[in-house]
Parts: C-alpha cells; structure tokens; sequence
C-alpha cells in the first residue's frame, strides 16, 4: 500500500463517513477572491466599451456647461450682421445665424441651459413620482388604488399636449416648460417605483427582517430602497434624455426658452427658416441634441446592465 | 371544540400553545371581480415543549406555511389563541409584539431570496441584534463572528455579498441570523428542502446540534417525509387547513390512524428499490380540492378510499390514539370498528403494536 | 370576452373622471385672477369681464364643473375667448388631419417594428440584431423636429421628390393626401418605431428564452412555427400592452410635426391656444386627445384578452 | 471481490438499444474560454428499460439529456466529441433539420415545471394535436382526435372536452400528465423525463410516476429519467448512471447499486439520506438524545471549469489516498453490469441501504 497522501484511508472497522470533513482545506477550495458591491458595479460597467464612451461624453458636456464663459470663443450674444448665415469656417467652427452671431458660442451656453432644465425637470418628477410611488407599492390598498387611478389618468393625456397646456396655463417660459415636463415624467417614476417595491416586498428578506422585529420605517430605508436604487438611477439616466428631448421640442415649439438665450432645440427652431440657405443652423445644433441623449440612453443601458442581479445558479 | 383537548398537563406548561386558529384570506383577482375567501388554515390546534420539535407535513396547499407564519404573526389571524409561555400573542399590540418576537424566529425555504442582495452577510446577521439589543460597531461584528463559526462559515465570509454563496452556505447564513438573539422557538418552513441532498445533510445535523446547545424548539414544517422523520419527535398531518392526525413521529410512521396520513406514506418512495416494488402501497386518486372551494364535511372525503356517508357532511372531531396523539376521522369513534393499518413503510418487522391503532371511543 | 369589455368599460369610468378634473382643474393653476391672467397684460375691463362671464368664473368651482363637464358629455367644449368660436367645432374641423398623420405615422411604426424586431430577437447578437439596435436607439435619440428637418431637407429641398409642406384632404384627391403624409408620418413614427422595436425585441427574446418554447422545440416544430406561433402571440402581450402609450405619444408629437409640415391639425390649434391664453380651447384639446387615447386603450385591452386566455377566462 | 453478482431480472442484455450514447462531451462558452461541463459521458438505455440518471445540480445529467435532444444553445455550447446514436442515426451530428424531423417523433421529452413548458396561450389541444401533425402529416381533425386519445391514456378525465382547455385551467399534476401525453403523442422510441416530479406532491407524484410507468409499458419506450432524488429512482429505474460534477462515476442496475454502491459518492449519497438511518432510528432509545447524526458529504462540489486534478471526489472523500489525487481514475468493472470511476473500487466495501 502507498504511503497516503491526505491520511492513512480509515481501518475497515471504523465508520469513515462520521465526524469525515473532507481533505481539501476548506479556505483553499473556496473561492476567497471577495469583491465588494461596489467594485463588481465598476467592473462590469468599465467593461461595456459604449457605456463608458458614453459617460465620457456626459462629462465632457457636463464640463463645457459648467465652465461655459471660459470656453466660448466668441460672445454669444453678439451680432455682427455683415457676417450672417455663414457656413462654418476656422473663424465659425460651427458657422453663425441669420444675425451673425457665433452658433458654436451659442451652443456651449445652450448645453448649460438644455442640462439645467433636464435636471429640474427629471427632479420634479422625482419628488412627484418616488415618494408617492414608495407608498403605494408598500401598504397598498386603496392608497395604491388611488394613486394608480390618479397615474392611469395623467397617462391618459398625450404627455406632450399636457406639457403645452401646462405651459399654456401658466405661461410660456422654460421654467414653466421644464415643470411640465417634470409632471409628464412623474408616472413613469411612480409606476416604477411602485412595480419595483413590490416586487421586492414580496422578496423573503422582506418577510424576514420583519419576523426579526424590524420597524415597517427601518425595513422600507434599509431593505426596500437599496433595492430599488439600481432600477431607479436607470430611469433617470433615461429621462435626462428625454428630458432633454421634451425640452429642445417644447422650445422648438416657442414654449420653452425665450429670446435672446437659445438651448438647443430652440437654435433649430430659429434655424429652420433659413434651412435651404444654412442648412448647418439646424444640423449641428440637431446632431448636438441627438448625442446627448443617445448618451444619456445608453449610459442608462449600461447601468442597468451593470446592476444586473446574478443567475441563480441552474443545473447544468 | 374548543378547550384544550389534549394539552400538556398544568405544571410541565408548553412553551408553544396553538388553539383554535383560522386564517383567512381575501382574495381578488381583478378590479370588479367578485372577491374571493379563503380558509388556508382552519381551527388548527396544537402544542410544542421545550425542546421539542414538532414536525408539520402536508403537500402544497394544506396550509402549513401559513400557520408558521400565523404564529409569527406575519399573517394575520382571524381567530383562536397563539400562546408563547403562557403569553397570549395573538393579540399583543404592535409595540411589545416587537419585544416578543425575538424569542421567536423563522427560516425560510428559499435560500436565495431570504438574504437581502444589497447587504453584506455580515449586517444581514447583525441585523436581529441592532433591533433588539442596540448592538452596534465591534460588539455586534463580535457576535457576528461567533455564530459564523457558530453555523461552520468562515470568519472572512462576514463582508461578502449573498451572491457569493452556495445554496447550503446560505442556508446556514439564514440559521445564523434566527439564532442570533437566543430564541426559544423557531418555525422551520421548508428549510432544507430547496438544498442538495448531500448538502441537505449538512444543514440537518447543524439544526440538531444547535437544538442541543440551545434547547430550542422547533416548528419543522416540510413535505419531505423523510427528512420530518428524522427531526421531529412529534408529527402534525394538515390537509386542506385542517390538522388531520397528530401524534409521536414513530406512532404516525409506523401506525397512521388517518388515511391520508397513510396515503401520503405510501405515496413517498422508499429509497430502496427491492423494499419499493415489494411493498403494499394505494395510489391516491385526483387532486386537493381547490381551499377557495372547500367540500363540506371532511376536506379529504373526495379522495378517500375508505370514505362513509357521514364523511361528506360531518367534519370529524379529533379522538385520542392510545398510542399517541389524535386523529380526525370517522373511521374512528363509538360505531367504528377499529380499522386494521398497515404498517406503513411496508417493512414486515415494523409493527410492534400489532397492526392497528388502539383507540378510544369518541367521546359526546 | 363581453364580461371583460364590461369589466374594462366600468374601471374607464372613474379614469375619465378623473381626467376630466385634471383638464378642469387647468383653470384653478392660473395665477392670480384667472380672468385678468387670460386677458393679458394689456386687456380692457371689458375684455375681463367677458372672460370672467365666458368661464362662468363668478360661480361656485363645483358649478363651474358641473356646467363644463355637462357641456362636454353632449359634446359642447364651451367657446375659444380668442375668437368666440366653438370649441368642438374647432376640434372637428381640424381631426381629419390629425387622426390622417396619427394613424400614418403608427402604421409605418408598426410595419418598421415589427420585422425589425422578430429579425432582432431571433439574430441575437448578429449584425441584424446590431443594426436594429443601434436604428431604435438613434430612433429615439432623434428630437422629431430635426428628423423632420433633416428628410425636408432630403427629400424636398436636395431630390425634390416629395412636397415639403401642406395637406391635402383625401377627399379632394387620395394620392397627394397620401404623398403629402409620408414625409410627415415617417417623422412622426420614426421613435413609435424605435419603441416598438425595442419592446418587441425584448420580450420576443424573454419569450423565446421561456421554457414552453424549448417544449416547442422538443416536439421538433419548424423554427418559423416557434418563433410565429409559440413566440409572437406571447410576445405580443407586453408589446399590445403599450400600445396605448404610443397612440398617446403620436397624438402629442403630432404637435410638433403638424407645426413643421404646416399640417392644419390639433397641434396649430393647440399651439395658437396656449400663445393667446385660450384656455377653453386648451382643455377641449386636452379632453378630446384623452378621450381618444382612452378608446384606444380600450380596443388594446380587448385584444390583449384574445392574446391572453387567463385574462378572457378569468 | 470475487462474489458472483445475481444480475437483475430487469436487465437482459439481448433486448435492443433505443439510445447508445457513447463518450458525450459538452462544453460551454463562458468568458474565460469554453468550459467542460459534461466529460465523456456514455450509456445506452434499452427499449421498455427505465435508466435513472442521478445527480445534484451542477452534476451535468440535465445537460446530458438536452444534448442528445439537440436542445443546447447552439452558439454558446458544443459537443466537441461523442456520439448518441438512435435507430442506428448519430442525433449529434445530424443537421438541424433532420434532427427536428427526430424530435418529438422518435425521441421526446417530458420537462420539469408544466407551468411553464406548456404555452399559456393555446390549448392543450392545440399543443398535442400540433406534434401529430408535424410528424405524421395528419390533417387537423386527425391531430385533434389523437390529442384526445393520448390525454385518455395518461388517465385524464373527460378527454374529450378538457382538450379544449388552456394549461392554466389544469392543476399541476394533470399538466404534468399533459406535459406526457404530448412526448408520448408520436410513440417515441426514446422518452427523456428531465425531473418530471421534482416540483409535484408526493400523492401526485405517486400518479405521475405510475403513469410514465405504464407509458413505457404499454409503447415499449426506452426512458431516460433525470432526477436528483434518489428514492425515485428506486421507485422508476431499472438500471442507475450516477453523475458527479460532469462524469459518470458509478454505473449499475438498481438494486445493486442501492444494495451495494461501489463509489464513494454514491455511498454517501445513499447515506445522507435521512430515511436510510431510520432503520435505526426506530431502535433509539430516548428522543432527541439517542438520534443518530446524518452522515454527509463534506464540502460543496466543484464549479465547471475549476475540477480538481485527479479523482474530482478525491477532496471530499473519506476513502481517498495518494493515488486518488495523483491519477485520473478510470471506470472499473466492479462486477458484471457495474461499473465504478474509483480507483480503490475493487478493494473498497461500501454500504449501502440495506
């Protein structure tokens, strides 16, 4: 008999299996590499070549927004009407309007008014559609039924034609626009935080803390809403996109930003009267607005692939 | 029938007294659809000593589940008595409810979702000792440790995520955290039915030895015959929300009294294929009634091979085995003759009380 | 199916009530005075007390709804304060052009989204499926306006082939009604299709992933009959569900594709409306737009209940 | 190991293959390369035989069975070598279409949760009368007619109309007799049961069990019945593959292998089962004290893609020595019709249930 590597293998009277725990060290077959939350997040998430193309791009948008004054090349109010309409040049990167005025100039200020508004937009609907949302899909019952009610019938409405009449009733400019936006945004966010924390509500872990002892307050802040960060930072990813989108038509529309300053929806919207002498009044600003929020999308893509739960583990 | 039929003698005092409870549900479908009620569990009596575990069995839909969860009160009962130690929980206010359900602890079936997914293991532990004992910082990652060793995790487990465990391991993970505050009873549901069975093996022995440390009493709820067996000193058979048979696991394994309890042993396979083919067993016809639909008199009349008249109209009242607990059958009782039982796993030799069950005469 | 068609009429009820004191409830957001707010800056107190007696402003809010809401159940949407014309005249002259791009414009969404998505779904990860993916997202990226641009700018101004502006009531010739809603259609369906798209793909490949087509499979059906007959009618389910929402968001963005093509429809209305403060005519706007989504939304109810038998049978 | 072994009166060599699997090798695409997950899997299964192939997850027997279905991803999975040959045809290197010409007709397959493996949106009917018409050419009556004959024979009640309901308005154990009555529409030479019981009732499990029983007796199928539960393998199999993390480790007739496992796996498999000691649970002396302790498997098993060199049980085995961990073992003949992946499995006497 070869000497045994693990042990000598047990005399044939005694039972092997009792009080056997196995050769294999039990540190050593386990897989000690631990990754927090957090890092597997910026793994899987660096690891989607589009999403960070995409987030690049928010920043550098973000960045040019924030530091507008310091970046422009000209004054973007500015007239200079001897030079009108031009295509763009070294001088014009982007050419300029019908009154001369310098179209790259005007949209690194439009970037600062498009992102300000998509934000206030996106938190208006936050505050409108979370917290109620939180509530009706954790006590149910006639809250939820009346707030669904409620939900179903603002969804009812064209959401652009209820942005209008929003507008319409307290008069066009881009605050009251982007308010409007808000609260055509607000039942997407309530029904998916609803949906979102029932589902988790249902989730066992829910039952469990509660047969702890856990107070309803403590089990809605450290086990409902942890879980429904992920779907929720999604969603706003998203709508900052069409946001932005609600936005550039709503000040296409005249509804939105008032003259002289100019987002870029608005630029188009001035743009198209010259569109066979200047077609690039309505093309750059248009493409500008289209990136934007095809970063935004795609970011949000990205996240939710990132946040991804894992697969049960199948039978293979 | 109310009154505490067959109660622990005063004195020796259970630590878990169930008497009399329902729990009924309303359900709706849809909007303007006529709602539903549903009796899942229907004037369910029993008790639970120290130390004790009382094994629950039943298929799905007998109700089992939910009179775990009742006596958590994790649903809401509509009627009847849950004591703990003499304390009537059933209706303590919602404030010392919370002090009272740290002697009480459930784990559940599914290892995969019992585990919050956002929570490192470590403050899923801790988290029955922060809402009950304050417990915070070092003090709290202490106890944490000690029953991490405790139900044979690792100590660096303590800042992983639930998604870096196996089924087993969680499992283990959920006993920790029951056990975390010392409780006196703890509502097994399903517990290790979800595992593998190697793994399945590992989790058992861990209850039992934790039962030895700590002299807890279990609820072991499952539908795996084998495994209630093994567990449990005592076995409650639900069917349809009723408790149809209660008695010492040996009595109900070797001598059911009730034929559903016989049906459902002899539709559980023996895992030896010889004592398989060999042994005697009946193949239970249909399906369980629908709970929203019960039938009237005894819920198992439908399927029953030995079904009277009277089944389908009177529900049967408990009567006393000789040889332990009680059964609810009207195969039993003052113009009954005593029905022969066949030893139930088909063994010849296991039989030592000679064939049927002694029984008393039901009493009016 | 008639309990589920009653069930559906009954639960729209309250959700029209409830619509109706949203669009009511517009006139109680006015700042300040209502009347003089409307009026404008520069109105006379005549112009005022015309609006204030034109709004019935002076009464009670309960009575304020009841006659409006009374008025509009009869199809009375009270007058426009601009040029004291009726409301539900304006409306019905101008929803032909409307109700022409709308169903247009969701006809090419559907005949885009469809195909592109069941190619999608079942081309995971190919160079189709990249290819639909990368149109939708662009689809929705693209503001409608600029699209609408960009194919004038195409179509009319570079090739010429297709008229920039204006419409034709198919009446009067069905060929140019027909070539003057393309341009305008495609913009208008171009982010119907993208959605469409999206969904479609998305719950095709749910579907496609569920167990009872790996039975499908097992039974050695053809790949076309799971993909069209297990798949599709499963998959159809969620799409028809949203369905509603898209007809809601094509009635909206026909606003702003009206405006660009200067179609006369609901959204120069609408648009006309809010500059002057013509609040009666905003909310007949509202009112009319959310009752046809909601009769839409009933019809999508009815044939998700022919898609799900649990739902018929229930 | 001289003792001459009473081959099982279930097993006669002489009756014919249905299905020869010989060295089946699966692999799966993951991100760090392709990865076995099935190692040289063989066996064949006999026409009116039942062979249970038992294992826990991740043991590779449901991949094992997709397999010879033709039923794997194909863009994220291959069978880099093996056969499975049926009526004398290699289904894995068929071409897609000839092998759905196959399914279905001459091998079927039966699947776990009849929820959701019927399709919520047709009738049972439709579903059975569907595979008629596919292999068999049938008009639509004629499928029609066999639906309601093949729901009749797996002991459904009123046939006739209950073919015209969806599967939401069955309960679970008659879908799953549905789930049966669509493999078993074309007589199929195989019927794969991939844990056909696992989500049932014992009471229901019992029928359903009875009903694959009479099937295979009745049309003379081979079955092929996956499982995890190895009292229902005792229940339903003639003849046992026992799996472990992607090999076959033991394989035998049936009562052999619970009378006398020959792998230390299978042994403490069978022995981690609490009903095995309650043989002598029934002799303990007080309760609670006198229990006895389960034995079980130390450890979890090994992930695809990460098996230990060597014998892949070597780190949880009680039995294990030197030349477990240095060697590969191969499969042995313990005795005629057994077969065991151990390399002490001749001088090794393990227990089993009895």
């Amino acid at each position: 008999m070869t000497r045994s590597r693990p042990t000598d293998p047990p005399a044939a009277d005694h039972d092997p299996w009792s009080g056997f725990t196995g050769w294999a060290d039990a540190e050593a077959t386990e897989d000690t590499r631990t990754e927090s939350a957090v890092r597997r997040f910026v793994r899987r998430f660096s690891s989607q070549r589009l999403a960070m193309v995409a987030l690049v791009a928010i920043g550098f948008l973000v960045a040019v927004a924030a530091f507008a004054p310091w970046v422009v090349p000209h004054d973007p109010l500015a007239q200079n009407l001897s030079r009108a309409l031009e295509a763009p040049s070294a001088t014009y990167w982007f050419g300029t309007d019908a009154v001369g005025r310098d179209t790259l100039s005007r949209m690194v200020f439009g970037a600062r008014l498009s992102l300000l508004a998509a934000a206030e937009a996106v938190t208006v609907a936050l505050v409108l559609g979370v917290v109620p949302g939180l509530v009706a899909g954790f006590f149910g019952g006639w809250v939820d039924i009346v707030l669904s009610r409620i939900t179903d019938a603002v969804m009812r409405i064209p959401p652009l034609i209820l942005a209008i009449a929003i507008v319409g009733v307290f008069g066009p400019n881009l605050r009251n626009a982007m308010f409007a936006v808000g609260v055509i945004f607000a039942p997407r966010f309530l029904r998916l935080t609803r949906s979102a924390v029932m589902a988790v509500r249902e989730e066992t872990y829910i039952e469990a803390s509660r047969s702890i002892g856990t107070s309803t307050g403590a089990v809605l802040r450290r086990h409902v809403l942890p879980n429904i960060l992920s779907p929720l930072i999604v969603q706003i990813s998203l709508s900052m996109g069409f946001a932005m989108l609600a936005e550039a038509s709503l000040s296409f529309l005249g509804l939105g930003v008032q003259p002289p300053q100019a987002s870029w929806g608005a630029m188009v919207g001035t743009g198209y009267r010259f569109l066979d002498l200047a077609p690039h009044m309505v093309l750059i600003p248009g493409f500008a607005i289209v990136l934007a929020v095809l970063a935004f999308n795609v970011l949000g893509d990205g996240l939710r692939d990132s946040f991804g739960r894992e697969e049960r583990a199948a039978d293979r | 029938m109310t009154g505490p039929a067959h109660s622990t003698p005063a004195g020796t005092g259970s630590l878990l007294e169930v008497e009399d409870v329902s729990v009924t549900f309303t359900l709706r479908t849809a909007p303007l659809t006529r709602a539903k009620r549903l009796t899942a569990v229907n004037h369910v009596t029993f008790d639970i000593d120290r130390g004790e575990t009382l094994g629950l069995v039943g298929e799905s839909g007998s109700g089992k589940s939910t009179t775990g969860r009742a006596i958590l009160r994790l649903v809401p009962i509509s009627s009847g008595s849950v004591r703990l130690d003499g304390t009537e929980v059933s209706s303590l206010p919602r404030t010392q409810l919370r002090q009272w359900r740290r002697r009480m602890q459930m784990i559940f079936q599914d290892p995969y979702s019992s585990l919050d997914p956002s929570m490192q293991v470590g403050d899923s532990i801790a988290e029955p000792l922060r809402v009950h004992e304050g417990l915070r910082g070092r003090r709290s990652v202490d106890r944490v440790l000690e029953l991490l060793d405790r139900v044979g995790l690792a100590r660096h487990h303590l800042r992983r995520y639930p998604y870096e465990f196996s089924g087993g391991q969680r499992q283990r993970l959920a006993i920790a955290r029951a056990i975390a505050l010392n409780p006196s009873l703890v509502v097994c549901d399903e517990a290790v039915s979800a595992l593998d069975v190697s793994t399945q093996s590992q989790v058992i022995n861990l209850l039992d030895d934790l039962r030895a440390d700590y002299g807890m009493s279990y609820l072991f709820i499952a539908h795996d015959l084998a495994v209630v067996r093994h567990i449990s000193e005592r076995v409650a058979v639900m069917y349809l929300g009723h408790i149809v048979e209660t008695g010492p696991t040996e009595r109900i394994f070797q001598q059911p009294a009730h034929p559903y309890s016989r049906a459902l042993l002899d539709a559980s396979p023996v895992p030896d294929p010889v004592t398989q083919r060999t042994r005697h067993r009946t193949i239970l016809p249909g399906d369980p009634p629908d709970p929203a639909h019960p039938p009237a008199g005894c819920p198992f009349a439908g399927r029953c091979p030995e079904v009277k008249e009277i089944c389908h109209v009177e529900l049967p009242a408990p009567v006393p085995v000789v040889t332990g607990g009680d059964v609810r059958c009207h195969l039993y009782g003052d113009s009954a003759t005593p029905v022969p039982v066949a030893a139930a796993d088909g063994r010849p030799d296991a039989d030592p009380v000679g064939g049927q069950p002694a029984l008393s005469r039901r009493e009016h | 199916m008639l309990r589920l068609l009653v069930r559906r009429l009954l639960l729209m009820v309250p959700i029209m009530v409830l619509v109706s004191f949203i669009v009511f409830g517009l006139v109680l957001l006015v700042p300040g005075d209502p009347a003089i707010a409307l009026a404008g800056p520069n109105a006379t107190e005549q112009r005022v007390e015309a609006i204030r007696e034109n709004l019935g402003l002076n009464d009670p809010i309960l009575q304020q709804y009841g006659r409006w809401i009374g008025g509009a159940i009869q199809g009375d949407l009270g007058e426009s304060l601009f040029s004291g014309r009726s409301v539900s005249q304006a409306i019905a002259e101008r929803v032909p052009v409307t109700m022409s791009l709308a169903g247009a414009a969701l006809l090419i969404a559907l005949l885009i989204a469809v195909p592109a998505g069941i190619v999608a779904a079942t081309n995971r990860g190919r160079p189709a499926d990249s290819m639909a993916t990368v149109g939708a997202s662009l689809g929705l990226a693209m503001p409608s306006f600029w699209l609408g641009l960009v194919l004038v700018l195409l179509f009319s101004v570079w090739l010429g082939w297709l008229p920039a502006t204006g419409y034709i009531p198919f009446g009067e010739n069905p060929a140019a009604w027909a070539v003057h809603l393309i341009l305008p259609a495609l913009t208008l369906g171009a982010a119907a299709a993208a959605e469409t798209t999206r969904q479609l793909r998305g719950s095709l490949t749910d579907v496609l992933g569920q167990d009872y087509v790996r039975t499908a499979r097992a039974k050695g059906l053809r790949r076309h009959t799971v993909v069209f007959k297990h798949g599709l009618k499963n998959a159809a389910i969620p799409v028809v569900t949203v369905l509603g929402f898209q007809v809601a968001f094509l009635l909206g963005g026909s606003v702003v594709v009206e405006q660009l093509f200067a179609l006369p429809g609901l959204g120069g209305l609408a648009i006309r409306a809010v500059l002057n403060r013509d609040l009666p005519m905003i909310q007949g706007v509202v009112m009319f737009t959310a009752v046809i989504v909601m009769i839409v939304n009933l019809v999508v109810d009815l044939l998700y209940g022919w898609l799900n038998p649990k739902v018929r049978t229930a | 190991m001289t003792t001459p072994d009473v081959t099982p009166p279930s097993f006669a060599p002489s009756r014919d293959v249905a299905l020869q699997v010989d060295g089946l090798t699966v692999e799966f695409a993951t991100d760090r390369g392709w990865t076995r997950v099935v190692d040289g899997v063989s066996f064949s299964v006999l026409r009116g035989e039942t062979l249970a192939i038992v294992g826990e997850s991740g043991s590779g027997k449901s991949v094992t069975s997709l397999a010879c279905m033709g039923l794997l991803p194909r863009r994220s999975s291959r069978t880099p070598s093996g056969t499975a040959e049926l009526d004398g045809v290699d289904l894995l290197s068929l071409p897609v279409r000839a092998m759905e010409d196959l399914r279905g007709d001459r091998i079927a397959m039966a699947f776990q949760e009849p929820m959701t493996s019927l399709n919520p949106a047709y009738t049972v009917g439709d579903q059975i009368a569907e595979v008629v018409r596919r292999h068999r050419d049938a008009a639509r009556k004629e499928g029609w007619r066999r639906a309601v004959e093949v729901l009749d024979l797996v002991g459904i009640p009123r046939a006739a109309e209950r073919v015209k309901s969806y599967p939401h308005e069955f309960s679970g154990g008659m879908r799953q007799r549905v789930m049966i009555a669509m493999a078993i529409a074309c007589e199929p030479a195989v019927l794969i049961a991939d844990e056909l019981t696992t989500a049932l009732d014992v009471t229901i499990q019992a029928q359903v069990l009875d009903v694959v029983r009479q099937m295979r007796d009745q049309l003379g199928m081979a079955v092929l019945f996956i499982t995890h539960d190895l009292a229902v393998v005792a229940d339903i199999a003639d003849r046992v593959l026992v799996m472990y993390a992607g090999q076959e480790v033991e394989t035998s007739a049936v009562d052999d292998l619970f009378a006398r496992p020959a792998h230390p796996y299978t042994e403490g498999l069978l022995r981690s089962m609490p009903q095995s000691s309650t043989a002598t649970a029934a002799t303990a002396t007080a309760v609670g004290t006198g229990r006895r302790r389960l034995d079980s498997i130390p450890g979890q098993p090994p992930v695809p893609g990460s098996m230990p060199a060597g014998c892949r049980f070597a780190p949880r085995c009680p039995y294990a020595v030197e030349a477990c961990v240095d060697g590969v073992p191969e499969l042995l003949q313990v005795r005629p019709e057994h077969f065991a992946r151990c390399t002490r499995a001749l001088e090794l006497t393990l227990r089993g249930t009895r």
